[in-house]
């Protein structure tokens, strides 16, 4: 839709499309950036057995209550951020914030869009644990932690998010927008004597 | 390279927080009540305990929570961590001797 | 000697197949693969490898490993050099180039060496007593000093090569791979535990290596290699050779240096990274680093050839090099025996074997005997000879009491004395991890006491030195290890290899072996630091002195802080302070070690977010276009704001006063994005907004913004900004860019921790909107076609005032919000728009002359309105009356964070700091920001200051130039005349008013 | 006192150095003093040394739970400087520096003054407006200083990254010509032996366990050996200050904090001047060849003086980056140090709520440049009961009256305070 071209991605600059490809070959680490998708900033009583019954209701599956873990619905996920706040991520065009406004009506929350304020950077392959381990403090050995699971915390110097989403592994990693390139510039670099290809998002 | 037990995420590395100083001190209800020299208890002077300290942390770079630590000022060791609001734990030192404790 | 009976037609480690290429001072050489510098060196008749740091006596090899304090040499040239490097520790590879340091013109013949003629002037702390007259001569006698001090050089180019780092985590982490850590290891894993085993050698093994012990009738080699083999192929088991763990930090976090190409050429090492930093965090740690050798202090005990007894026997063993023709082992214990036999089966000639104890029955020495190896019981060498190596020495009777030599010398010749006075544990990460030591007199040496952290000590750093024990106590640690870490033990099976173990009689403890003179008298010397030149002497001369501590007495002599940071004079240092002072050694006490272990690489500590990753850069959605335009960049809180938009041809005053006339004549356009913005929800938003403010929020009606001031809680101003009121519950607040961290932590803190009953969430969204702003008179005519479909003129859209609107044909928001005193505009898109609104704004002011406009044009224009600038104007040190801004604090409000401090008496002084304007009189004068202000020009200093220029610029649009300044007493001097003085002038200047432009702001709400 | 001197080394190069004297005596406390002082480190010793010398009262006792001269005068990196932004301090700190050049004459003992000059390095216009502000104003004050360009920079430091792509540019600087370094240790060796021979009495291994209090007013200490009673007592306990005022039931607004200070493996002369920066804390060159590096406080209150990892990384990423030549240059010995910082981080020096009980505290990360001075004006302060002018604004009161000396910044030390 004419909407989405005027729309940029953080990294849309760096021009990773041309660059991606399907063959990565040897490469040990596949990097790649997510599309724009609506993430949504749920605030709310955690504590709260009916709010979370009512937002239940409202996005079709239960909010995630156990620190750091994603629960997934039909099309959305929530992952965990703090005992009284979630991110709900959804493909644009789902109108989450609207939802989540009608089913929360009357009761003590607050649903904020941040989709254009983060970018997304896909980290995958066989070395992609051992890229994270250069930056980020996490245990990150599957025993420890695994699909389905996710943190916030520190990489270098950027304060990211990361999510699990398979075995391969394959990760998600959040951050601001204004730091996408220096992350994405960093996780390269560190990558770099394991070969990295770029792939679609 | 403290290994703190933030009450939501479990143990963490001391580079995702920050630590807020000393713990339980309220704010004056009616501040305009107090002396200066009152006043400027609250504000600046502190216990600055050697030994058992508790002490308030913020999980910055993960849930964002803050929370009170029990930590020992000499050997670094935390005793406990607890979320706020909560009573402080009374903690034993290594010598069985309780030490510190909140005001 | 000839050097081909150096190396050893069979045995050792190296592959005599592989001749390695090297030049040692500028000559050509050969070695093997497999081989130290120092092995190499040894296999060529190399003894003589550098000289001293004090007395600049010659020096040779004098151990095998890390705690070597002589072989100190230079590494490569250009920018691969490396200074003070440890020949004992450096692998040998085709084409490595190593010289001598401390020495001219050569290491044989040196100039420096008559240091030694006046060492009697010289002993420890002779500086502190001297230099000191004429005073400022010391800068003439420092001089030479420094230049005499000091080992190797630095490279004066940047370093090529590249480090990297990692974190670990591990079940179970064993230091060290020698026969201990590696039953440890092994014991972890088979438990199923994660383990992660380090060691500084180049191959697993240890002492094992350098020893020709059987295990189960086989090399003990052959051991190892078995062992090793299982570790790898378990996948939760990680090996780390040549990595070194220098330090052991709180809560089980220790730092490794793992080197990655330093056995390699340089150019051979290009492109991966040398060195790897593990920060790992283990749930046990074990620890297996063995011990060292300690010498014996006698006289001239310092000469190349003199060497401890267990690295001769390693060279001989590991490296299949004879380090001299005919030895004489000088020793205190029955393990040094082991090396006598060794050297005696390679062909090397026994001259003696003279041992301190007047009765020698161990196996050990037994077995020597067998050999026919002479001993020499209750001995003790007297003097060394020979110049640049040792040619003899002399031997003679020992006083029962140990304190005095008695009959007549005998002469022995040799190259080279193995000398043994025992064993100290590597005690180092023990005490590093918080443990204290406790002292063993028997053995003569300290040991791990109490654990502190989740930690356990096995094998020779505990004091266990037989081999079988070890083993026994590596399995038992390595099982206990991964049990405390959670995993059952019970069932596994470890068998130690059969391995002989001849049993040890006890050593005799002589802190300082007697000479034929008095310690001190007479020309020799009983050094027990060889690194930095500290005798038996010096130690004495401090305790007499009243330097008792043992502190005291290492800073007074330098003992122990060489590069080899003691680790051979440790415990003979302390053993002779104790004799001196008559105590104990225990209550002498020793010092806690701290890391590092060996010394790492700056390189290594800083790793990769160097260059282009230094610094953490924000960028806004729109920073393409700023960097197409050209744009000049300027960094607040990590964001690049383009600062300004030169044109060919302009410098940055043309840039800025063009910048500057467009915003005030026509229009500007501005990347406002960096402000932070956090939004407020819920009934008790307004509660937090009259907490947070200095000013009253309850009047404030939806769709209108308002200007606050937040104070710190000692009622200084540290931020600012716009909030607007969006909905019933709904505000959004505007921060300083580099403020929005700490004005959301803040206000997050008081929520979470004392008003934990309000109902308000708070959310920062600085970066869901990308946000221009457009300025100037005809600014209104440009938003009026953006905003197509919203009412923008004055009426609908009052100043201060904020609608949601498409702009662009976006969904977003325009307010009327200015930071430069005209008519100006906000708008305001998601981030994923920015650019499109931007290039839709740029294409569409093109028409009225649209111009771009970087921070420098802001502040002008700003400071021209005497609009406040955190770092400038307020720096936690004003209150909002300092500022003139007493209409931004509510008067009639009970309480806000800040207001109990304002009310302090020093807050009421009528000569604080306060905002004004300066208008200097030279109107083309523009004064540099920080100068001070005074009251009356004196024809010297001191003279009393009255303030400083906060912000000043070239006013564009008053042409002339303008400041504002914070003046005590200020606001009382309107009209006053106050000076500036400069480096070369002194500038007059009237205090005003600190509004310049436009003071009814008109054209704000035009 | 036997006097050093190369003659006194001659002589007793001839009795092979058996006849040197104590450098103090170590005597046993006596029941009474009419000063005792709490803490054998620079200003404790020098307090001790300048009562005796200036106010002629030398029944003076200075009791130290360790060895003298280890507390922050052993663990610090030795740099003597006075460039700092206000007034108070800078005149402060001026004293001290007035003192440094003849100290070694005066207590006959080398404490290497070398003032070898010191620069400020600025890697940002923000920089440089604060450094132009505080160069000005010691310049009107009468205190030397001046701006240096990055060329200058450049011939002074030629190991320092000047060039324009460098990744902490060098936008300019300023340079105090008389600022320098000195030896630490000798410093607190060579106050202790001059007031020992003025007839103080040292007294180590001795902690103090209480402050004695009679109506309100000090009559002494209780410590390990024993009470020591006294007519005024002076607290000069950098690290352990907060401790030491609950024992006379107040509290102080400072946090004790580690610091850490590293040096590298010792190498011929490479920098011969010292520098500091907005970006790195400091470097200077040791008369051993050692680079001494200091670095900023840790984050978060502590006793332990060990640091923690992470401050080091940090610290030496910016130093490879300023210094590009020392990336393969490598860390020998790092060290810590508990230092008392103020929330305003300037000095905490006069009277107490107790009467006759003085303090000398919190100087932070700024204590060693200023141990001759802060020794003058508290032994002035004691001696006569009223704050000298030097030490007047630096009272506890300034607390309530708000009345701050603010010097953040003035050390580049990340301060954690209110």
């Amino acid at each position: 839709m004419a909407d989405s071209y005027f729309r940029q991605t953080a990294l849309a600059p760096l021009g990773l499309a041309a660059k991606a490809t399907d063959a990565p070959g040897e490469a040990g680490v596949l990097m790649s950036e997510h599309p724009l998708a609506e993430h949504v900033n749920l605030r709310g009583d955690g504590a709260s057995v009916e709010f979370l019954q009512v937002a239940r209701t409202t996005i079709g599956y239960a909010l995630p209550t156990e620190p750091n873990t994603v629960t997934e619905g039909t099309n959305s996920r929530a992952l965990w951020l703090g005992p009284h706040e979630w991110l709900l991520v959804a493909p644009l065009g789902t109108a989450l914030v609207a939802t989540l406004g009608r089913g929360l009506a009357g009761r003590a929350f607050a649903a904020t869009e941040l989709g254009d304020a983060r970018a997304v950077i896909g980290l995958s392959g066989p070395n992609a644990r051992d890229v994270l381990a250069k930056s980020c403090p996490l245990d990150l050995n599957p025993k420890s932690f695994g699909p389905g699971r996710c943190a916030q915390t520190k990489l270098s110097r950027i304060a990211a998010i990361i999510a699990q989403r398979d075995d391969a592994p394959s990760y998600e990693i959040y951050v601001a927008r204004s730091v996408a390139r220096y992350t994405w510039r960093w996780l390269e670099d560190a990558g770099s004597e394991y070969g990295v290809a770029i792939v679609a998002g | 390279m403290l290994l703190i037990n933030c009450p939501w995420c479990g143990p963490r590395d001391e580079i995702e927080f920050t630590c807020g100083g000393e713990a339980h001190i309220a704010r004056p209800a009616d501040p305009a009540a107090l002396s200066d020299q009152e006043w400027a208890e609250y504000l600046f002077m502190r216990k600055n305990l050697k030994g058992l300290h508790y002490e308030r942390w913020h999980h910055s770079y993960g849930c964002r929570q803050w929370f009170n630590a029990a930590r020992d000022t000499v050997t670094h060791e935390i005793h406990a961590t607890y979320k706020m609001g909560e009573t402080p734990p009374v903690v034993a030192g290594e010598d069985g001797v309780v030490k510190g404790g909140n005001s | 000697m000839k050097r081909r009976e150096a190396r050893l037609d069979v045995g050792g480690r190296v592959n005599r197949d592989r001749v390695l290429n090297f030049t040692w001072n500028g000559k050509p050489y050969k070695g093997l693969e497999g081989d130290t510098l120092a092995s190499a060196l040894l296999a060529n008749g190399i003894s003589l490898v550098g000289r001293s740091f004090k007395y600049h006596r010659p020096r040779g090899i004098f151990s095998a490993g890390a705690e070597e304090p002589n072989a100190i040499v230079q590494l490569e040239t250009g920018a691969y050099t490396q200074p003070n490097v440890k020949a004992t520790q450096v692998e040998l590879y085709e084409g490595l180039e190593a010289r001598s340091v401390n020495c001219w013109p050569t290491v044989e013949y040196d100039f420096g060496a008559a240091a030694n003629l006046c060492a009697k002037l010289l002993p420890a702390g002779f500086y502190y007593k001297t230099f000191m007259w004429p005073s400022r001569f010391w800068m003439t006698y420092e001089y030479f000093i420094r230049r005499a001090a000091g080992l190797g050089r630095a490279p004066k180019e940047a370093d090529p090569d590249i480090y990297d780092k990692a974190h670990a985590h591990c079940d179970v982490l064993v230091v060290g791979g020698g026969p201990t850590g590696l039953a440890a290891a092994l014991a972890a894993a088979r438990a199923g535990a994660r383990v992660v085993l380090a060691d500084e050698q180049s191959e697993f093994g240890g002492d094992l290596l350098g020893r020709r012990d059987v295990m189960d009738d086989a090399p003990a080699v052959e051991w190892v290699r078995k062992v090793v083999e299982e570790l790898a192929s378990f996948s939760e088991v990680r090996l780390l050779p040549r990595s070194t763990v220098f330090g052991y930090y709180d809560h089980n976090y220790l730092a490794i240096a793992e080197r990655r190409t330093d056995h390699l050429h340089p150019k051979d090492g290009a492109g991966t990274p040398r060195q790897r930093l593990w920060k790992v965090r283990a749930k046990q740690v074990v620890l297996a680093t063995g011990s060292i050798e300690r010498p014996l202090v006698f006289a001239d005990n310092d000469r190349p050839g003199v060497m401890l007894a267990e690295s001769a026997r390693t060279y001989l063993n590991r490296y299949g090099v004879k380090p001299g023709r005919r030895a004489v082992v000088f020793t205190n214990n029955d393990n040094a025996y082991a090396a006598a036999i060794d050297l005696a089966d390679a062909g090397v000639e026994i001259g003696a074997i003279v041992d301190l104890r007047p009765d020698v029955q161990g196996p050990l020495p037994q077995k020597a005997r067998a050999r026919g190896l002479e001993i020499l019981a209750g001995e003790a060498i007297v003097a060394t000879h020979g110049r640049n190596r040792v040619q003899s020495v002399e031997v003679m009777l020992l006083s029962p009491e140990g304190d005095h030599v008695h009959g007549t010398a005998r002469k022995i010749d040799c190259d080279l004395v193995c000398v043994s006075g025992g064993w100290s544990p590597t005690v180092h990460l023990f005490s590093q991890s918080g443990g204290k030591l406790t002292y063993d007199a028997g053995r003569a040496c300290f040991v791990p006491g109490k654990s502190k952290q989740a930690e356990r000590s096995a094998g020779a750093c505990h004091g266990t030195f037989g081999v079988a024990d070890c083993l026994d106590e590596g399995f038992a640690a390595g099982l206990a290890a991964a049990g405390a870490a959670g995993f059952t033990t019970a069932g596994i099976s470890l068998i130690a290899p059969a391995v002989e173990q001849p049993g040890e009689a006890g050593l005799r403890a002589l802190p300082i072996v007697p000479g034929r003179a008095a310690v001190g008298h007479g020309k020799a010397k009983h050094f027990v630091d060889l690194a930095n030149d500290v005798t038996a002497a010096d130690v004495r001369l401090a305790a007499r002195e009243g330097y008792r501590s043992v502190e005291h007495t290492k800073r007074y002599t330098t003992l122990g802080m060489g590069p080899d940071q003691g680790k051979t004079s440790n415990v003979p240092g302390l053993a002779i302070l104790a004799e001196a002072l008559g105590k104990e050694i225990p209550d002498v006490g020793t010092t806690t070690f701290r890391p590092p272990y060996t010394p790492v690489t700056y390189g290594l500590l800083a790793g990769r977010d160097v260059g282009e990753m230094s610094d953490l850069t924000r960028t806004t959605p729109i920073h393409e276009w700023h960097a197409m335009t050209g744009a000049v960049f300027d960094d607040a809180g990590h964001w690049r704001r383009p600062w300004y938009y030169p044109r060919a041809g302009e410098d940055m005053a043309a840039a800025v006063r063009r910048e500057c006339r467009a915003v005030r004549e026509s229009v500007g356009i501005m990347d406002a994005s960096t402000l932070g913005k956090i939004e407020l929800v819920g009934p008790d938003a307004v509660k937090v907004l009259n907490q947070v403010y200095a000013n009253a929020w309850d009047n404030l009606a939806v769709g209108r913004c308002r200007y606050g001031l937040m104070l710190g809680e000692d009622g200084m101003v540290f931020d600012d900004g716009v909030t607007a009121r969006l909905g019933e519950h709904h505000y959004l607040m505007t921060t300083t860019t580099g403020g929005a961290a700490r004005v959301f932590g803040w206000i997050d803190d008081w929520l979470q921790c004392e008003w934990t009953n309000w109902k308000v969430f708070i959310t920062s969204v600085t970066e869901q909107w990308a946000t221009v702003s457009i300025a100037g008179p005809r600014a209104r005519d440009l938003v009026r076609e953006l905003a197509a479909g919203t009412d923008v003129s004055a009426e609908a859209l009052p100043h201060m005032a904020i609608r949601e609107a498409k702009v662009a044909g976006f969904p977003g928001r325009v307010a009327r919000i200015s930071f430069t005193g005209e008519l100006s505009f906000e708008l305001s898109v998601p981030s994923s728009y920015g650019m499109a609104l931007w290039t839709a704004c740029v294409t569409a002011g093109a028409k009225y002359g649209l111009t771009p406009f970087g921070t420098e044009a802001v502040h002008v224009l700003r400071a021209e309105k005497g609009y406040i600038v955190s770092g400038h104007e307020f720096d936690g040190t004003v209150t909002p009356q300092d500022l003139g801004m007493g209409w931004a604090v509510g008067k009639t409000k009970a309480d806000f964070l800040g207001r109990r401090s304002l009310d302090r008496s020093d807050m009421k002084r009528a000569d604080r700091k306060q905002l004004v304007g300066l208008q200097v009189q030279d109107p083309n004068a523009v004064l540099p920001e920080g100068s001070q202000v005074v009251e009356r020009v004196l024809k010297a200093p001191p003279m009393p200051m009255i303030g400083h220029v906060t912000s000043s610029y070239w006013s564009e649009t008053l042409k002339r130039g303008i400041a504002l300044a914070l003046v005590a007493g200020g606001h009382a001097r309107m009209g006053q005349t106050v000076h500036i003085p400069l480096e070369d002038k002194v500038l007059d200047a009237v205090v005003v008013s600190p509004v310049f432009y436009d003071p009814e702001g008109k054209r704000l709400h035009g | 006192m036997r006097r050093y001197s190369i003659w006194s080394l001659l002589r007793n190069a001839r009795s092979y150095h058996e006849g040197w004297a104590e450098a103090w005596r170590s005597p046993e406390p006596k029941p009474e003093y009419d000063v005792v002082i709490i803490g054998a480190g620079g200003h404790g010793l020098a307090t001790a040394y300048y009562l005796a010398k200036e106010h002629g009262i030398a029944n003076v006792a200075v009791v130290e739970k360790g060895w003298l001269g280890g507390g922050n005068v052993a663990r610090n990196t030795t740099i003597v400087r006075s460039n700092y932004l206000s007034p108070e301090s800078a005149f402060l700190y001026d004293k001290a520096m007035e003192l440094w050049p003849g100290l070694s004459r005066e207590l006959n003992y080398n404490v290497m003054f070398s003032p070898r000059g010191l620069i400020n390095v600025g890697h940002s216009h923000e920089d440089m407006t604060e450094l132009r502000r505080r160069v000005r104003a010691l310049q009107l004050n009468g205190i030397e200083s001046s701006m240096l360009t990055t060329a200058e920079i450049a011939k002074k430091a030629p190991i320092l990254d000047c060039s324009p792509t460098a990744p902490h540019p060098v936008f300019g600087g300023s340079w105090q010509a008389k600022a320098g370094i000195a030896r630490h240790d000798a410093v607190a060796w060579g106050y202790a032996r001059a007031a020992d021979a003025r007839g103080v009495d040292m007294i180590q291994n001795c902690e103090v366990t209480g402050i004695r209090r009679e109506g309100g007013r000090v009559a002494g200490v209780e410590t390990v050996r024993g009470t020591i009673r006294a007519r005024k007592v002076a607290i000069v306990t950098a690290g352990h200050s907060g401790v030491v005022a609950s024992m006379a039931g107040f509290r102080l607004p400072l946090t004790a904090y580690t610091m850490q200070a590293f040096v590298s493996e010792p190498m011929k002369p490479m920098l011969d001047t010292v520098v500091m920066s907005s970006k790195l804390v400091s470097v200077s060159q040791s008369d051993k060849g050692e680079l001494v590096i200091g670095m900023s406080t840790e984050p978060y209150a502590s006793y332990s003086q060990r640091g923690s990892l992470p401050e080091i990384e940090r610290v030496a990423q910016t130093m490879t980056e300023l210094y590009p030549c020392t990336r393969r240059v490598r860390m020998l010995r790092k060290w810590g140090g508990t230092v008392d910082v103020p929330v305003d981080a300037s000095p905490i020096m006069g009277k107490t709520p107790v009467e006759n009980l003085f303090i000398n505290v919190g100087w932070g990360t700024g204590g060693f440049k200023s141990i001759p001075g802060s020794g003058f004006v508290f032994a002035h302060t004691i001696a006569t009961g009223e704050p000298h002018p030097l030490a007047a604004p630096f009272g506890l009161d300034r607390f309530a009256s708000g009345r701050l000396i603010s010097e953040h910044g003035a050390t580049g030390a990340l301060v954690h305070g209110e």
